[in-house]
């Protein structure tokens, strides 16, 4: 069903956890449908340093919120913006097509997490 | 890596003895049942007398048994067989919110097509209320069909009392019993049903073969048209290998019902005390007790969700299943706990063992080792588990 | 006693290199291909393993199969399928006189349900005529429905010329190629079908399993509803070891194909030129050379009836089949054998070899030792035979 | 399907043949139904001395002719006509139920054969 990538992804999370005084947080989903992705990002100059992540979900929940971490990590904000659901299911070799809608949302959360960046900026 | 097999309500493995006397009707004894020369009278003889073994295992009449491809096959044949036949009757239609989806579908296509459907809701253990059946029936009410014991939650319904209830008021009655068929007592006559479906698979009988008992004189419209098998009930060149399989499985069952229910029920029960000592917030989903299949165990497992959970138990070995959404392919969890009153954050996050004759207790130890790993690991990355650690309200398991 | 089984077009014996695939996933690879543990995805991959062998013997794409329990319910899938989903449209069918009842009981039940039928004729060897087929397409008509070869007498149908007609009237062409699949090449792409059936039992695969080819962009209402399996064509738990077996038996007919046909065609021959030689006022029924199955071999024996013929050959161990009403317990013989304008009395004596892998010209020199016995023993005994001697007419065969 | 002594007169039926001249002869179906019974009656006095019958029909019909025949011999006409299809089936024991109605017709033959005789000899 799923791909090696995502398999290792799941067991093997990259940056699982939580960054205190973030300098973005971004939540997206409900438990409702069975996924909640939260990211949270550190930011210096324009460069993320550094990104963590919680998921509640399926597998494919849990692996696209680890990809997008590592995908991210190091990159501008710009570069960041660039990175789709779509690029983040790439990078993991594909998921199954019933996953691809309702699971596949880790580049919602992560620019819900730049935008929640940029707000705050603005507002201090 | 040891391999748990605790997923017997999705499907069983066929016994060695089942599966030696079928390679004979493969191989050696492989006639058409139609035919006329020897090769046809022996698998004949052998198809009649499976069919009189599936029909003792329900106290039913060998004629009153229709062998289909499986299931879902006898519940569709029951429920529009009835419907066409009964239609100048009436166009109602009663079923519960927890059927199998060969029932509610099928329900469900019939009332876009011109018939009226009444869904009764459950309780919180899933129960089907009798009063609810008797209320719902009315003048054109054709048909009554529920099933006898849930495959995700393991409740077993009050059939008997409702079958007096549809045979008071002259309603044909249908009950889907693929979960319990071979697992508890099911007695056609005493709990006055005019038809039922049962399954091979779930029995340690092959795939592709189930039946529907249908009460002589019921009438049923055939869905499958051809060489007028099976009493022109459904046609089709005969599944010999699978019907005789079937059958044997059935003679199996009526030998083994009572202890492998009692042995399944102690492993449930240890695995369920095991799961409520090692982890917190736990709730069991369905009832306790003897109105519960014995080999059926399903818990939410909070804060996180059911796919995650079956996959991380795969990858030790372990086979189970989940009414999580993210198991189906669909965007709502399991229309049976989302019934019995559950939000959908907890449905998605339960889990079925459902156990069967080769489990031990070392199996049952074996979860209680890897599950507690799991569900730790799992919560660690779950947002909501957060919240919960941080407030320490709800401690204590539900029960 | 030598027994010699010369009955495989109604079925055959299972391959014993599929059986024992089969056996595999009966015993330990059991998993419902619908879970998301291991023991379902091994099976899952193994059923889209299989769905790729049918779809290659017959140059379709895997998502164009749908599996079914068999010839008669993806028959009337189709049927069925096609008509309620095109109804809009139109109601009219086209079928034939020498369709397998699986196809003309169905057009029949549709026909009582507000569907008219138009059923055209056969020649003498059983042939439809192509220019019949583009006549009778009106702009109502939604459905073609033509087998490819015969069951009865094994006259291949001009499927590749009706498929260009139906393509470009715009008329949803379906085939029963039970008979054929597996025999002679059959191409969906090159025939221009867009639906058709196919069987496991007919090819030395297990009964109770069958596929229905469904061309991309065809519609076909469903008829099993559930849980959705077969992208949601047909419903019910997958009957995945029967289905590996057919997958596996269709592997073994591409490599085989042509070498069977090449020598079961030399048996058939040899048989019929044996009985014409040892046996007067025999006819042959259905044409000679390419358009005729290899396997099949049909003949009328004057004067004495199909069921005591078989019934005798039996007693030898030697196993065919009749196209006699005595053998279907209907009152007409072969509806096949009368649109071909066979008389009632000669349908009556048919009796049909057909011939099959493990067959040898020993099974042939058997039959041709026993056959002239038993036939004059019958003509002995029989009201029929005495006018002829008496009269001593047409002596000679009929050919 | 077919009981062994059906299969019995099928394999070893009793009184194929004709009779020359008989006193009697008595014929049913035709071969359009895939059955026809030809019976051949001698009868001395009373007594019904001999009997033959010649069947096109399968296998219910061929042991039902020959079951006949062995039931009428030596019986007197009286004796005969109270022998029915369903005594004769009995006698084999029994019949496949479609085999009742289109292949049991040994008794009618028989009747028709007794009627046959008894029409002569009023002619006579
Ligand atoms: C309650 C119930 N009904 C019907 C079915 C369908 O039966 P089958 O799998 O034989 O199609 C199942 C199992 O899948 C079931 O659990
Ligand atoms: C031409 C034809 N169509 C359909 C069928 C039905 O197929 P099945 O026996 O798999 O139901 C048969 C065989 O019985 C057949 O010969």
């Amino acid at each position: 069903m799923y791909s090696e990538k995502v398999m290792d992804h799941f067991m093997n999370p990259r940056n699982v956890g939580e960054i205190e005084d973030a300098a973005g947080v971004g939540e997206v989903g409900n438990a409702k449908c069975g996924d909640i992705m939260r990211i949270y990002l550190d930011v210096e100059g324009d460069i993320i340093k550094d990104v963590k992540f919680k998921t509640f979900g399926c597998g494919a929940a849990v692996a696209t919120s680890s990809m997008v971490t590592e995908m991210v990590k190091g990159k501008t904000i710009e570069e960041a913006l660039k990175i789709t659901n779509k690029s983040v299911a790439d990078a993991l070799d594909g998921l199954p097509p019933a996953k691809m809608h309702c699971s596949n949302l880790a580049a919602d959360a992560l620019h819900e997490a730049i935008k929640n960046y940029q707000e705050k900026m603005q507002n201090a | 890596m040891r391999r748990v097999y605790l997923d017997h309500s999705a499907t069983t493995p066929v016994d060695p003895e089942v599966a030696e006397l079928m390679m004979t009707y493969y191989t050696e004894k492989y006639g058409n049942p139609s035919s006329v020369h020897s090769f046809g009278r022996e698998t004949k003889a052998a198809l009649e007398n499976a069919r009189e073994s599936v029909a003792n295992l329900m106290n039913a009449e060998p004629t009153e048994i229709t062998f289909t491809s499986g299931g879902t096959e006898a519940d569709n044949l029951a429920i529009f067989g009835v419907a066409e036949a009964y239609s100048k009757k009436g166009k109602h239609i009663i079923t519960s919110a927890v059927e199998h989806n060969a029932v509610i579908d099928t329900c469900e296509f019939l009332a876009k097509n011109g018939y009226e459907l009444t869904i009764l809701p459950v309780d919180e253990e899933g129960f089907i209320s009798v009063d609810d059946v008797a209320k719902a029936i009315r003048p054109d009410t054709i048909l009554i069909t529920i099933m006898h014991a849930n495959n995700e939650v393991g409740t077993i319904q009050p059939i008997a009392e409702i079958g007096k209830i549809a045979k008071e008021k002259d309603v044909i009655f249908h009950v889907d019993a693929v979960q319990s068929f071979g697992k508890i007592p099911v007695d056609v006559k005493a709990m006055n049903v005019d038809l039922m479906t049962v399954s091979s698979h779930k029995i340690y009988g092959p795939k592709g073969v189930g039946a529907l008992y249908i009460r002589r004189g019921v009438r049923v419209i055939p869905r499958v048209h051809g060489g007028g098998q099976e009493r022109k009930r459904r046609s089709g060149t005969e599944n010999t290998p699978g019907i005789i399989g079937f059958g044997k499985a059935c003679e199996l069952a009526a030998q083994r019902m009572a202890q492998d229910a009692e042995r399944e029920a102690a492993l449930r029960d240890k695995l369920l005390e095991g799961i409520m000592e090692r982890i917190d917030y736990v709730k069991l989903n369905g009832p306790r007790g003897e109105n519960r299949l014995p080999g059926n165990l399903n818990v939410s497992i909070q804060f996180i969700e059911g796919e995650a959970l079956l996959l991380s138990l795969d990858l030790m070995g372990i086979a189970a299943s989940s009414g999580s959404a993210c198991t189906s392919g669909s965007l709502d969890p399991s229309h049976v706990l989302l019934a019995m009153g559950l939000s959908h954050e907890i449905a998605h996050g339960s889990l079925r063992f459902s156990f069967g004759r080769q489990n031990t207790e070392e199996d049952v130890d074996y979860v209680l080792e890897q599950l507690p790993k799991i569900v730790e690991r799992l919560r660690m990355m779950s947002p909501l588990y957060d919240q919960v650690k941080h407030s320490k309200t709800q401690k204590a398991n539900a029960l």
